[in-house]
Formats: C-alpha cells, sequence, structure tokens
C-alpha cells in the first residue's frame, strides 16, 4: 500500500506548488493595485455585465432541460468507461469468454445508444 | 537528483524533496514560459494566413509582445462584481489554472525523466483534467451574470460530451499497449509498425482514433471551431466576462497550458512520444525530448491552422459531431480492436 | 463461459427488455403488442424456471443461486409482472400518450427482483436490489404529466437512496469484518467467532436497508406517498413483485448468511414486524384513498411475513413463502378491481367514497373486492386466513408464543379498516356509477384471483404447501 | 501512519453528514441527490480500505459496481428532478407536498 | 353408515343455492332459498333417523385431507352436534319466511347470505378438525356482519362492526391456542383431541384462550355489550338466526372443547365462570327490565340465558349438563319465536318500542296466544321447553355451588318479572294508539312460521326424551372426561334420616355448622 502511495507524493506536492503559484497569481495583482492606484471601484464599474444596460432578471434563471439531458447521458455513457478500463487491460488474462462477455455489455450499451437516438435524445434541436 | 544532495549531506526525505521541488519547477515555470510563447507564435501563424504581419512592436519581431500583455494584466485593478459570490469567483481561475499544472506531473518527456511514474497515468490525466469543467462551471456561476452562466453551461455540456468519445478512444490505446503507464504506453509504439514505424497513429486501426481524438482535444480545449463557449458574438468573452486582471489572465494561462497538453497527449498516446517517428538507430541521437518538443510543435501548428481557416460550428452541430458521429465511431473501433487483438495477440478462436 | 442455464429466465429476459424497448422506440404504433409481448416474455421466462436446473444451480462463482427458493420467488414476480403488465394495457391508453416503454421497465424491474432471490453474495444482492430500485424510480414517476406522479418519483428515490446507501454501509462493515461477500462465508464468519460491534452493526444497518425495501416500519415512510402517486398498474406492481421480491431476499440473508446471529436480528424482525402490522392498521383508519389505503395493507401484511421470518428455520421461511404467494394474488386482485373505478368519462377515480353503493351498481366487482378485502384482513373461510395461519404457526413452532397472540390479536385492528371498504360498497348509498369497461382478460383475471382466494383456495394448499417446502429446504 | 480505523472513521463522518443532509435540508433537491451521493462514497472508502487491510479483491471490485450504480442512479435522480422541476416549477423538498396522511 | 357423505352435502348444498340465488331475481331467490332450507330440514331428519344413539360416538364421519397435517375436511357429529345442527336445519327454513315479505331490498344477496349461514353454522357442529372447525365458526362473521350492515336498522354500521370486532378479538386467541394445540399433540383432529391430556399449565392458558372466544359469541358478561346492539338493528331473521344458533357455538364450544380436553383448567377455572354467570344473569335481567325497546329486552334475556347454560355446563355433573344441553336447544327455539313475535307487530307498525303497543290480545287474538306461550317457555314454565332445561341446569348447580344457585334462582325470578311485564304491556289494557288498534292477527304465512315452534316447544316441555337421548351417551362421555378432576361441591344433600345425619355431623366436626 506504501509502496503505491509513494508513486503519488510528487503529484501531491505538484498540486502543492500549483495551488500555491495560482493563488499568488490572484492575490498578488490585487496588492499590486492597492500600491499602484490602479484599484479605484466604483458602484457601476462593478455591476455585472448586461450590453450596457442596468442587468434585470435574475441571471440563473431557468435554463434550457437540455444540458440535464446531456449530463445524464454523460453520466451513463462515459461510466461504462469505468469499466472497460480494467478491461482493457486485462484482456490477455480474461481471453475469449472475458472478451465476448463485454461484447455483450458494449452491444447492450450500443443498444441504449440506438434507443436514445431514436428517441430524439442527441439531438439538440 | 535526490543522490546529489543526499552527497551534499541532505536526508534522504529531504533530498527527495528539494529534488522533486525542482522538478516541478522545471515543469512549471517553462510551461508558462511556453504559453506566452506559443500566444505569440500563434498571433504569427493567424497573420500569415491571413496576410497580416502580426505583432512587430515589442522587442525584436515582437518577440516580447506576450510579455507586455501579462506585465500590463498584472498591473491591471481586480474587479470583483458585487453580485457576485467572492469567494468562489477567486477561486475559479485558480482551480483552471491548478487543473491544468497538475497534469503534466505524468506526463514523460522521455524515458524516466517523468515526475511521477505512476502505474495508472492514462486514468490521473483522464481524472485531473476531467476537474477543469469545475473551473469553468465556477467561474460562470460565481460571476452572478447572465453571459458567463450560458457560456459555463455550454462549455460544461460540451466537454463531457466530447469526453465520452475521448474514453472509447483511449480505451483502444490502452488494448494496444496494455498498460496505463504513460511511459508503458510510448515504449510499446516502438517498432509498432513492421519492427519500423513508432506511433499507434500509423496502424490503420488505430489511425481513425488518432484523428477523432485529435479533433476531440480541439473541443475539449474550446478552440475554434468549437469555441461557443466564448462565441463573441453571443457571449461577449464567455465565462471570463466579468474576470480582470490576473484572474482573467490565469483562464488564458490555463487554456493555453491545456491546449499544450493536448498536443502532447496526440503525440504520446498516437505519435510515439518521444521516440523518433521510424525505429532507426541513428535518429536515437537526438534527445527523446526534443522529438516530442518536435511533435507537439507541429499539433500546435494544426491546431493554429485550424483556427485560422475553420468556421465556428453551432451548437447542434457540435453536439451532432459528438454525440452521434464521434460516440457510435469510438464504440465500434473498440469492437474492432479488442476482436482484432484477441484474434492476433491473444490467441486463436474459442475451441 | 460456464453454463448458463441457472440464468436462462433472467437472459430470456434481458433479451425481451432490449428488443422491446427498441420495438418501442422504432415501431410506430406497438404500444398493444410490447404489452403482448412482455407478457409473453414473462410467461417464457416462467417456463424457463421449470427448465432450470433444480439442484444448487449455483453459478457466477456461488453469487447467483437458481435454487428452488429462487424458483417459488420467481415464479411470483413473473407472474405478477404479467398481471402488472396486462392490468396496464389500456389504462395507459387512456390516461397517456405512449406507453411502450412501461412494459420494459417492469421486465428490467423483474429481473432485478429475480436476480434479488437468486443472490447468495453481497454483490449479487445489490446489482439486483438496484437494478429493481432504478427501474422503479422511474416507473413511479411514469407519468410525467402528472405532479402526483412525479412526486412520487422523487419520493421513493431520494428515500430509495437513502436506503441503498444505508444498505451499502451495512454491506461494507459485514464484508470489512467478515472478509466475505457471499452468504455462506459471511455465516461461517458469524458461526466462527465472537460477534463484535462491527458486525452487529453490519448486521443492523443491512437490515435496515432491507426493510426500506420492503417497507416495513420504521423505514415505511415512502410507501403511502409513492403508491398514491405512482400510476394504478405501477402501484399494483410495487405493492407484489419486488415487495415480495425484497422480502424473501431479506430471508436469505437473514437465514441464510445471518443464520448463526439469529438472536441478533431476531429482535431486530419482530419489532419491525409488529411496528408494521400497528402502523399498516392504525395508520390506515383515516385514508381516503384507495391507493394509500392498500399501501398501508401492505405494510400491516409484511409485518406478518416478518412475523414468520422472525420464527426462522425452514419452518419460518416456508410460512413466509406461502404467506407470499397468496398476498400477491389478494393484492394484485384488489389492485385489479381498483383499476375498474372510472367515472363516467373513463378517469380513474381512488378515492374511497366513489366505492359507495358499489354492490348495486355493480355487483359482482364489488363481490370480488370484498373479497379481497376480507381476504386481506385473513377472515375466514377466504384464504387469505390461510398465509396468516401458516405464519402464527410458524412463530408458536418456534417458541414465539408472545409474538404469535399479538399478531393474531392485531389482526383484529386491521380488519377495522378492511371492514370500511366493505361497507362503503354494501351498506352506504351508491354515489354514481362506474363506466363500465369490456376488457375480458383482466375481468378473467379478477375471476382467477377471486376464486384463488376463496374457499376453493384450500384445495391449493398441499400444491403451494409442497413447492414452499420444496423451497424452504435449502434453509 | 494512517491506519483502517482513520479510514472507517472518515467514512462514517462522511455517511453521517450525508444521512443528515438528507433529512435536515428542506431546500434542495439536488443537495439531497449529493448527500445520496456522500453516502454511497462513505460506503466506497470503506469498502476499499477495508479491501486493501484484508488483502482481498472482491472490496475493490465492489466498490467498482457501487460507482456504476451510483451513476446511474445519479441519472435518474437528475431526470426525475426534471420532471418534478417542470411540474411545480420549483425543486424545494417542501414543494412536495401534495400527498398527505 | 353408508358411504353417502351426508355432512357434506349439507353443507355444500346450501353454498351451491346461495351462488345460484346471486344470479337470479328476488322472487326466484326467494324460492331457491325456501327450497335449499326444507331440503336440508329434510336431510337433517334423514341424519337424526339415521343416527345410533347407542352407536359410536362419532358418526357420519367423512375425512380428506386437505392441507397436510394442519387441515383435513373431517367432519362428524356426536348427539350434541345432531341437536345443534337440527336445531339450525329448523329455524332457517322459518327464517326465509319470516323474511319473505319483510326484505324488499336485494333479496338475492339477502338469500345468498342467509345460505351461506347456514352451510357455516352445520359446519362449526360438524367439524371434526380444530382449524376446519375455526374456519367455519369465524366464516359465520361475514354473513352476519351483511345481514346487519345491509339490512339492519338505523344505527346498522355500529352495531356491524361491534359484532365482527369483538367477536375476531376472541376467536383469534383461540386461533392461537389451537396451534399450540396443535403443536403439542401433533394433531387437529377433535376427538383425538378431547382424549389427549395437556399439561395442567399449558391447560389453564389453552382454556382462557378459548374462553376469550366462547365468552364473547356466547356472550357472557362483561363482553356481552354487542348482542343487544346487533339483535336490535338486525332483521327480524338476523336476530332469530344470531340469537337461535350463533349463540349456541358458544356452549358448543365449552362442551366440545373447554371441558374434555382441558379438564384440569376447567375444574380450576369453574369459579371465573359462576362468578361472571351469576353477575351476568342478575344484572342483565335487571337491563332487561328497563327495556323500551322489544327487542333489546329478548337480547337482555337471551345474555341471562346463556348464563343458564354456563352454569350448567361447569356444574360438573350430569343434570348440570344435560340441563345446559336443554337449555341452549329451547333459548334457541324460544328466543328466535320471540323475535319472530316481535318481527310480526314490527312489520305493520315499524316499532319497536314497548310503549306503542298494548292491549294486542283484543285485535290479535291468535298471536297473544302464541306470544303467551313463548314468553311462559322463556320464563320458564312447566310443561314447556325452558322449564325442563332450567330446571336441571339449577339443580346441577346447586350440586357444585350454592350461591351460583341462589343468583340462578333470582334470574328466574327476574325473568318471569321483565317477561310478563313485556307481556303485559304489549297484550293488555287498551292499545295506547291506533295504529296498535289496527293491526290485523297473524296471516297464514305467520302461522306457518310460529305454529312450527310453539309445538316444538311444547314437545320438549313434555317430553325432551326425545332430544336428550341422542346426546346422554355423549354427556356421559364428557362426564368421564372431568371426572377425575370434578370440584367438590359445597352443597351436601343428606339422605333422609335427619336424626343420623346430625349425628354424622357431630362426628366429622362442626364445619357444616358454619355454613
Amino acid at each position: 500500500m506504501a509502496a503505491v502511495a509513494a508513486n503519488y507524493l510528487p503529484i501531491l506536492l505538484f498540486l502543492a506548488v500549483a495551488l500555491g503559484l495560482s493563488t499568488a497569481f490572484v492575490v498578488l495583482p490585487m496588492i499590486a493595485s492597492r500600491f499602484t492606484g490602479a484599484d479605484r471601484p466604483y458602484a457601476e464599474k462593478l455591476t455585472e455585465y448586461e450590453c450596457g444596460f442596468p442587468a434585470f432578471e435574475d441571471s440563473r434563471s431557468q435554463f434550457d432541460v437540455r444540458f440535464y439531458l446531456v449530463a445524464i447521458l454523460f453520466i451513463v455513457f462515459d461510466l461504462e468507461a469505468a469499466f472497460l478500463f480494467p478491461w482493457a487491460v486485462t484482456l490477455k488474462f480474461t481471453g475469449w469468454s472475458g472478451w465476448i462477455a463485454m461484447m455483450v455489455f458494449l452491444a447492450e450499451l450500443a443498444l441504449g445508444l440506438a434507443y436514445a437516438w431514436k428517441k430524439g435524445a442527441l439531438e439538440w434541436e | 537528483m535526490t543522490a546529489f544532495f543526499q552527497s551534499h549531506g541532505a536526508s534522504y526525505e529531504w533530498a527527495w524533496f528539494f529534488s522533486m521541488l525542482i522538478g516541478i519547477l522545471a515543469i512549471a515555470l517553462p510551461l508558462m514560459l511556453a504559453v506566452a510563447m506559443i500566444i505569440y507564435a500563434e498571433r504569427k501563424i493567424w497573420a500569415a494566413m491571413a496576410l497580416r504581419r502580426g505583432p512587430n512592436v515589442v522587442g525584436p519581431f515582437g518577440l516580447l509582445q506576450s510579455f507586455a500583455d501579462g506585465l500590463k494584466v498584472f498591473l491591471k485593478e481586480t474587479i470583483v462584481p458585487t453580485s457576485a459570490n467572492k469567494g468562489l469567483f477567486l477561486l475559479a481561475p485558480i482551480i483552471s489554472f491548478t487543473v491544468a499544472l497538475i497534469v503534466w506531473a505524468v506526463v514523460p518527456f522521455q524515458t524516466g525523466v517523468v515526475l511521477a511514474n505512476i502505474n495508472v497515468g492514462l486514468l490521473y490525466i483522464l481524472a485531473a483534467s476531467s476537474l477543469g469543467v469545475y473551473g469553468v462551471i465556477i467561474a460562470g456561476w460565481a460571476s452572478n451574470s447572465k453571459y458567463p452562466f450560458y457560456s459555463a453551461l455550454r462549455a460544461a455540456a460540451q466537454m463531457v460530451s466530447y469526453e465520452v468519445s475521448i474514453g472509447f478512444v483511449l480505451i483502444c490505446v490502452v488494448l494496444y499497449a496494455g498498460t496505463f503507464n504513460m511511459t508503458g504506453i510510448v515504449e510499446a509504439q516502438r517498432g509498432n509498425i513492421f519492427g519500423v514505424l513508432n506511433g499507434f497513429g500509423f496502424n490503420p486501426l488505430l489511425f481513425p482514433m488518432a484523428v477523432v481524438f485529435l479533433i476531440s482535444s480541439m473541443a475539449e480545449t474550446f478552440r475554434t471551431p468549437f469555441d461557443l463557449t466564448e462565441a463573441e458574438s453571443e457571449l461577449v468573452a464567455g465565462f471570463q466576462t466579468e474576470y480582470s486582471s490576473m484572474s482573467f489572465a490565469l483562464f488564458w494561462l490555463g487554456e493555453y497550458g491545456n491546449v499544450i497538453l493536448m498536443t502532447a497527449l496526440n503525440a504520446i498516446l498516437f505519435w510515439g512520444g518521444f521516440l523518433p517517428p521510424v525505429n532507426w538507430a541513428p535518429l536515437y541521437v537526438i534527445p527523446g525530448i526534443i522529438w516530442l518538443l518536435i511533435k507537439m510543435m507541429l499539433f500546435f501548428f494544426i491546431f493554429g491552422w485550424v483556427r485560422a481557416t475553420v468556421p465556428r460550428y453551432r451548437y447542434d452541430q457540435l453536439m451532432r459531431l459528438g454525440w452521434k458521429i464521434f460516440l457510435p465511431l469510438s464504440l465500434t473501433f473498440v469492437v474492432l480492436i479488442s476482436g482484432w487483438l484477441m484474434l492476433t495477440r491473444y490467441g486463436a478462436l474459442p475451441a | 463461459m460456464g453454463n448458463l442455464a441457472p440464468i436462462l429466465p433472467e437472459v430470456i429476459l434481458g433479451i425481451a427488455a432490449i428488443f422491446l424497448m427498441l420495438f418501442a422506440a422504432f415501431a410506430r404504433r406497438g404500444s398493444s403488442a410490447t404489452h403482448w409481448l412482455a407478457v409473453l416474455a414473462l410467461l417464457g421466462a416462467c417456463v424457463a424456471l421449470a427448465g432450470a436446473p433444480q439442484e444448487s444451480g449455483r453459478i457466477f462463482g456461488g453469487m447467483f443461486a437458481a435454487d428452488g427458493f429462487a424458483a417459488f420467488g420467481k415464479l411470483i414476480i413473473f407472474l405478477s409482472a404479467a398481471v402488472a403488465v396486462i392490468m396496464a394495457h389500456g389504462w395507459f391508453d387512456r390516461e397517456f400518450e405512449h406507453s411502450g416503454e412501461y412494459p420494459v421497465l417492469i421486465l428490467l424491474s423483474a429481473i432485478g427482483a429475480s436476480v434479488m432471490v437468486s443472490a447468495t453474495d453481497l454483490m449479487m444482492l445489490y446489482i439486483g436490489l438496484e437494478l429493481q430500485s432504478l427501474s422503479a424510480y422511474v416507473l413511479a414517476s411514469y407519468r410525467r404529466h402528472d405532479a402526483r406522479s412525479a412526486e412520487a418519483g422523487l419520493k421513493y428515490f431520494v428515500l430509495g437512496g437513502l436506503a441503498s446507501g444505508i444498505l451499502l454501509y451495512g454491506i461494507s462493515l459485514l464484508y470489512g469484518f467478515t472478509g466475505a461477500t457471499s452468504f455462506t462465508g459471511i455465516s461461517a464468519a458469524f458461526a466462527g467467532g465472537s460477534i463484535g460491534f462491527g458486525l452487529i452493526a453490519g448486521l443492523a444497518f443491512t437490515l435496515a436497508g432491507i426493510a426500506f425495501k420492503i417497507a416495513a416500519v420504521p423505514f415505511h415512510m415512502w410507501t403511502p406517498d409513492v403508491y398514491e402517486g405512482a400510476p394504478t398498474p405501477v402501484t399494483a406492481f410495487f405493492a407484489s413483485g419486488p415487495k415480495i421480491a425484497a422480502v424473501l431476499l431479506g430471508t436469505r440473508v437473514c437465514l441464510d448468511a445471518l443464520g448463526p446471529a439469529t438472536d441478533q436480528w431476531r429482535q431486530i424482525v419482530i419489532f419491525a414486524a409488529l411496528a408494521s402490522i400497528v402502523l399498516g392498521a392504525v395508520a390506515a383508519y383515516g385514508q381516503t384513498n384507495i391507493k394509500r389505503l392498500l399501501a398501508y395493507s401492505s405494510i400491516n401484511n409484511v409485518g406478518f411475513a416478518l412475523v414468520g421470518l422472525a420464527a426462522g428455520g425452514q419452518g419460518g421461511a416456508q410460512a413466509v413463502l406461502f404467506y407470499s404467494a397468496v398476498y400477491v394474488v389478494m393484492t394484485l386482485g384488489a389492485f385489479l378491481c381498483v383499476l375498474r373505478m372510472r367515472d363516467a368519462d373513463g378517469r380513474p377515480m381512488e378515492s374511497l367514497s366513489s366505492l359507495s353503493g358499489l354492490s348495486q351498481t355493480q355487483p359482482l366487482l364489488a363481490l370480488a373486492l370484498a373479497m379481497f378485502m376480507f381476504s386481506l384482513a385473513g377472515i375466514p373461510p377466504l384464504f387469505g386466513f390461510w398465509p396468516k395461519l401458516m405464519v402464527f404457526n410458524a412463530a408458536v413452532d418456534a417458541g414465539l408464543l408472545p409474538l404469535a397472540i399479538a399478531a393474531a390479536v392485531l389482526t383484529v385492528v386491521g380488519a377495522y379498516y378492511y371492514l370500511k371498504i366493505v361497507k362503503i360498497m354494501y351498506f352506504d348509498e351508491p354515489t354514481g356509477a362506474f363506466q363500465r369497461v369490456r376488457e375480458p382478460v383482466q375481468t378473467a383475471l379478477i375471476v382467477a384471483c377471486a376464486l384463488f382466494v376463496s374457499p376453493l383456495g384450500y384445495l391449493l394448499i398441499n400444491p403451494i404447501g409442497r413447492l414452499a417446502a420444496n423451497a424452504a429446504s435449502i434453509f | 501512519m494512517i491506519g483502517l480505523a482513520h479510514y472507517l472513521t472518515v467514512a462514517a463522518i462522511l455517511f453521517v453528514i450525508g444521512v443528515l443532509g438528507i433529512f435536515l435540508n428542506r431546500r434542495n433537491v439536488i443537495l439531497m441527490l449529493m448527500c445520496i451521493e456522500l453516502l454511497l462514497l462513505a460506503v466506497n472508502i470503506n469498502l476499499v480500505a477495508f479491501s486493501a487491510y484484508l488483502g482481498d479483491l472482491k472490496g475493490q471490485v465492489f466498490a467498482m459496481f457501487v460507482l456504476t450504480v451510483a451513476a446511474a442512479e445519479a441519472a435518474i435522480g437528475l431526470a426525475i428532478m426534471v420532471i418534478f422541476f417542470r411540474r411545480r416549477g420549483t425543486i424545494a423538498i417542501d414543494a412536495a407536498d401534495q400527498m398527505r396522511g | 353408515m353408508t358411504g353417502f357423505p351426508i355432512l357434506s352435502t349439507m353443507i355444500f348444498l346450501p353454498l351451491f343455492a346461495a351462488l345460484a340465488c346471486l344470479f337470479v331475481r328476488a322472487e326466484a331467490a326467494r324460492w331457491i332459498a325456501l327450497g335449499a332450507t326444507l331440503a336440508l330440514f329434510v336431510l337433517g331428519l334423514v341424519l337424526w333417523a339415521g343416527y345410533d344413539p347407542a352407536g359410536a360416538q362419532w358418526q357420519f364421519v367423512e375425512r380428506v385431507s386437505v392441507g397436510g397435517r394442519y387441515l383435513n375436511w373431517a367432519l362428524g357429529i356426536d348427539g350434541i352436534a345432531l341437536m345443534l345442527i337440527m336445531l339450525s336445519v329448523f329455524l332457517m327454513p322459518i327464517c326465509i319466511g319470516a323474511s319473505w315479505r319483510a326484505i324488499e331490498r336485494r333479496v338475492p344477496e339477502y338469500m345468498a347470505a342467509f345460505l351461506l349461514m347456514e352451510a357455516l353454522m352445520i359446519g362449526v357442529f360438524a367439524a371434526q378438525d380444530l382449524l376446519l372447525f375455526y374456519i367455519f365458526f369465524e366464516g359465520g362473521l361475514i354473513p352476519m356482519y351483511l345481514i346487519i350492515g345491509i339490512w339492519g336498522g338505523v344505527e346498522r354500521i355500529k352495531a356491524s362492526y361491534k359484532f365482527f370486532l369483538y367477536t375476531l378479538l376472541g376467536s383469534v386467541l383461540m386461533l392461537v391456542a389451537m396451534l399450540v394445540m396443535i403443536a403439542t399433540s401433533g394433531t387437529g383432529d377433535i376427538p383425538t383431541l378431547m382424549a389427549y391430556d395437556f399439561a395442567p399449565g399449558l391447560q389453564y392458558w389453552l382454556w382462557l384462550a378459548f374462553f376469550a372466544s366462547f365468552a364473547v359469541k356466547m356472550p357472557m358478561w362483561p363482553v356481552h355489550t354487542w348482542l343487544p346492539d346487533a339483535h336490535v338493528q338486525a332483521p327480524t331473521a338476523g336476530s332469530v338466526i344470531l340469537a337461535g344458533v350463533l349463540l349456541k357455538m358458544g356452549g358448543y364450544g365449552f362442551i366440545r372443547f373447554s371441558l374434555p380436553m382441558f379438564p384440569e383448567a376447567s375444574a380450576q377455572l369453574w369459579p371465573l365462570v359462576f362468578i361472571l354467570s351469576s353477575i351476568a344473569i342478575v344484572y342483565t335481567s335487571l337491563v332487561a327490565l328497563v327495556q323500551a325497546d322489544m327487542k333489546k329486552l329478548i337480547a337482555y334475556s337471551s345474555v341471562a340465558h346463556m348464563a343458564f347454560v354456563t352454569f350448567g355446563l361447569f356444574a360438573f355433573n350430569r343434570q348440570g349438563i344435560e340441563g345446559a344441553l336443554i337449555v341452549m336447544l329451547s333459548h334457541g327455539l324460544v328466543s328466535g319465536a320471540l323475535f319472530l313475535c316481535v318481527g310480526v307487530i314490527y312489520d305493520r307498525m315499524h316499532t319497536r318500542e314497548i310503549a306503542k303497543y298494548g292491549g294486542l290480545a283484543n285485535n290479535m287474538p291468535g298471536y297473544a296466544v302464541l306470544f303467551l306461550l313463548f314468553t311462559m317457555a322463556a320464563v320458564g314454565l312447566p310443561g314447556t321447553s325452558g322449564f325442563v332445561g332450567e330446571f336441571l341446569a339449577m339443580m346441577g348447580t346447586y350440586a357444585l355451588s350454592t350461591w351460583g344457585a341462589i343468583f340462578a334462582t333470582t334470574g328466574i325470578i327476574l325473568g318471569a318479572a321483565y317477561m310478563l311485564y313485556l307481556y303485559w304491556r304489549i297484550s293488555y289494557g287498551e292499545a295506547r294508539t291506533a295504529d296498535a288498534k289496527a293491526m290485523t292477527d297473524l296471516t297464514s304465512r305467520e302461522w306457518l312460521l310460529l305454529a312450527p315452534i310453539a309445538a316444538v316447544v311444547l314437545w320438549m316441555g313434555i317430553y325432551p326424551e326425545s332430544f336428550m337421548a341422542p346426546m346422554r351417551a355423549d354427556v356421559g362421555r364428557v362426564l368421564a372426561r372431568v371426572e377425575r378432576t370434578a370440584p367438590a361441591g359445597d352443597s351436601r344433600p343428606t339422605r333422609g334420616n335427619p336424626a343420623l345425619a346430625t349425628a354424622a355431623a357431630t362426628e366429622h366436626g362442626g364445619g357444616e355448622a358454619a355454613h
């Protein structure tokens, strides 16, 4: 367990460094602008952008249900990959039965796709 | 390098720590530099294609243009809209950039030259790069403004749509390579075609996948023709609309960092990575990292070329391409490739 | 590849489900055909059940057992699924424009349920349970244009998700502390050592999760809302097939995997049983919606089945099986009658008051419904009495006399609201006639169910009893 | 060093947070979906930790299944939520009050 | 006996008739019901004729296995069951006749319910299997519930619920007890169980469980409250069946189960029975005295009469038990007849309030005569059936408990009071309302209904032996069973010659003097 985890330590370190770097990039200019005098906020400047007139409506109002549909489709299809990955590397051990089993699975997946296609779930318009 | 520090009296832990730190900086800093340079390069490419001259004022041939832009951005005021969720608003660019950086931890530049040689490197890349969508979504949400919000939604939908087919493409690669380890994948390409050509991309079974991957990687990085998220005519500047100063630049950095990563992945997964294109001893004289850089530049040129020439897709076309063409295609190829491998590599037909 | 004969029924259903899904999507107006094809597939699966090897029948490394116990459960599940499909035929045509997916979802849910009763491994258990539940969530919210259906789906989903979370947590603890996921392995671990806190917690969480699925108190709160909101044929299905699957699953888990820990789970089961009986009876008093009332009735009935489970052993299992079989017929019969409740425009009615004076407007329908009600209440000479008796008998045999007495006395409490329905139909003056419909198949089903619960049912004691005994012989 | 007990504790805490989230949150269905995911996450931590501790692969395979099913569940949950939203125009839990008794 | 399954026939015939009724019109249903019940009466006569009082204990035995070791279609009768079956089949055509015109609504269902009722009643008395008995016993609830609920009076719904739930509550305890018995003895065969010796500790609980059921059914104080409601609300024929037959099931249960199967417990618990019976007799008689509703009055009188049955049964001697049995038969006839009498005038005036009637002897002489006869039978006048039973039961009671006898006697006195008071208010004096005055005498149909009962009541009063004969052997068997535990009585009648007795008393200590 420890041996495997050791390989990931550099990544952890990298994450720390990257986080530090990017935080610095965000914070430093804020400090710098205090000194340069560039920091001059006023109410109009701090309103959200709306093509020149005051903003109206809730900006997080209802949005298209198709985005949900895409999310749902993604969850379903991407998760199949979770099964395919281990299968892909162990193909030589599982042999034909493993291959056939996965093909059955993929066939079901494909039929599901065909169904979704026919039902218009893949149409954007 | 650990040994070097140890010889100077550091304990193993500290020696390891310093060497790693150096390694990380050796990736991160050149990366930022590279971003600056490729922005310049890209502008030059576009200019050339449009028969313009491109940046040519700051420094010789305008070489320092990007640095001037960077400095200017750095000194600008950071505007946080009053209606925004302040914490999330500032967090979004951090996430974006951090994610773009950490993915590089497993990218091999040469045999053995990799920060973390983990056994599931490819999965790590897949996982870490998907996190990038959080930066976009959070930016769009936290801005509390219409255009960023719509842009974020589009970005998320687009990203996940293409991730599906990318997943299947990667499975094809893994099937062939038999490993998730990035170095292993590169090594598996050595002499893959009749012992001569290095690269899965030369394999007719995998070439279509290479093309799918190339196109998908453009979509993943919101590059033209898939830059629906920041379609100026519709969404102003997309999810970055409310951003300014370095927060804005961080998205930019992150985005180009991702572009570079994608070029690297294209090279590594399909075109032999740090291997020379032909499995011929003299070519190995040139260090692997050079080969990799050459391939990355080539791909970057393709990226730029496409951006300069291809018009933007409509959103429905984009979705159709992802779901109705790439997904079935990659699924088919998973079947074909695994079947082919079963027949040729892992034994004859079942008794 | 191994021998696939033991899962032949599931394979048949799976292929049928996929085929019908595509058929429903691509055929132009094949709603009726999909229904009948689904019924055909379910009957085919029943036939395949007979062909399946009856010896141990374990495949997938012992994770799946096609034994007599499973076959018994599957027969109930498949038949109730078939009835649920037949019921919906016509109902959705009137109610809802596209019903092609309905039989597909029922088939999938039936597969899940049948995997549940065959599971001899926690992993298989979970897969079956989820396959069944996921289809069920969709079924519950199948009428997309109906706010109550959507709400039912949402509630079912959230609480079902919570339930599977709890179940899984228990499973993970069981796995961690026994090192096994197979029932035999867990049983061996329980038998082997002292039963520590971790195991007890795992056992409790697992049973809680299963209790959720069978809607036993205190994990019943979703039932009334879901039963009321879901489309009526779906409710009928929920109350029959999947519920029985969950009960049998619970039986197998308790008797097989947790057999050596009987003392630990018995208290839990006894509590759940009595609480279900009481709550199912008491909470039903004020109900005005018949589906809601039947929901409480199902809670009440599950309580009685759990009394049999609490008894444990072969006798207990046999009682549970017998109870399940009869309960399903009674419930389906009741729902078939409920489906007949339509106003002049053919729209479904659900309020109890709309049954007023049914005995004068549609005497035979009223008679059938009255029989189902008396039978559910367990009043002899209707057949519903016998399974209750079996359950009490199992409890008595197991030395749980106080439990048997308590359960028996509580039947009286439950009888009250069953009588209420009879009272409304027979004693009250008619308010308005139902629309008469011509649905020969469904009428035949009602008649068949009514004959089953009539005293003629007693002739089936031996056949069903033999099947149940054979099924219970695995414990 | 981090041992089995630590993993179990973390999982238990996550689990409790998830359960409490489902019961206490009255505002938003999405939060409930997330709480359910949290439950499954806690379970997965448990399974993987036990798997590593026991040196037995079954736990990880199980975690894999849990993951997949969780995804399917999330998909269905989202779909149902959308239906609900279209009927009621809100996803507040308190809006789910058509049926009482 | 021949192989002809006469008992099964008697159960299935009314069932088929009931089914047939459901599918025909009102008039046809009436005739079907009448035909079926008469046919059953004939079958009953055949049964009685074929019964050999000196023969085996169980006759006409049939046995088919239905539910493994739990349930058998086992039928067979002894003398006691025979007489009760006779009572049922005798009353049934009369009930149908009584409902001929009184019931206008939903006649087919009504007739079907009655026929179903009859089948179940015969089943109860003929069942030789514990669970089969229970099924028949409980099954009776459904038709009665419907009869009260559909064709009953204003308060019918409450009454029907009360009837159903009270009775059910009592019975489920009995059910569990039955399961324990089966589990202990390994059989549900009643004849076998009647000879089986349960452990005394177990007997105690089993006895109580059975008692719970039978006491409600009987009904005994304080669980009798359903009865007045049910009687008042039920249609006339329903009341007749309820009082005539259903109440007898409790007594039948005591003599079939409690006494022979749990002799030790019976011996232990008889004081409980006696106390409850004493209270019942006095209390319900007093309540009956103040009733303004005729049916309610008769209902309370039923409770009181049933107390005689329990007194007699738990007296542990021949007189007591025989008396109890005769009371059961007699009360079945008499109370049924009384309800019919009430029905006769109810059909004319549509009220049961005593205060509305009066002076019926003037305009309805025939009715007054018959009513008087039945009143006298209820009071227990010698020469009527009531006398024989009550006298024997009291004798038996006295042998066991003086106090019990005292209360029983009080009951007789009070009974006379309320019955005669009732008769006086209804038949004598002047009619209180014009309607009452205008009422016409019995029609020929009503004569046809009441005359047979009157005949049997007199027959039983004058020559009870024809009813006692079939039961005598069975009473003997019950006595043999309880003999070993029979409690010693507190009343010790001495043989003549008081002088000797005094000497004996002084010799054996002054215990008796203390009394």
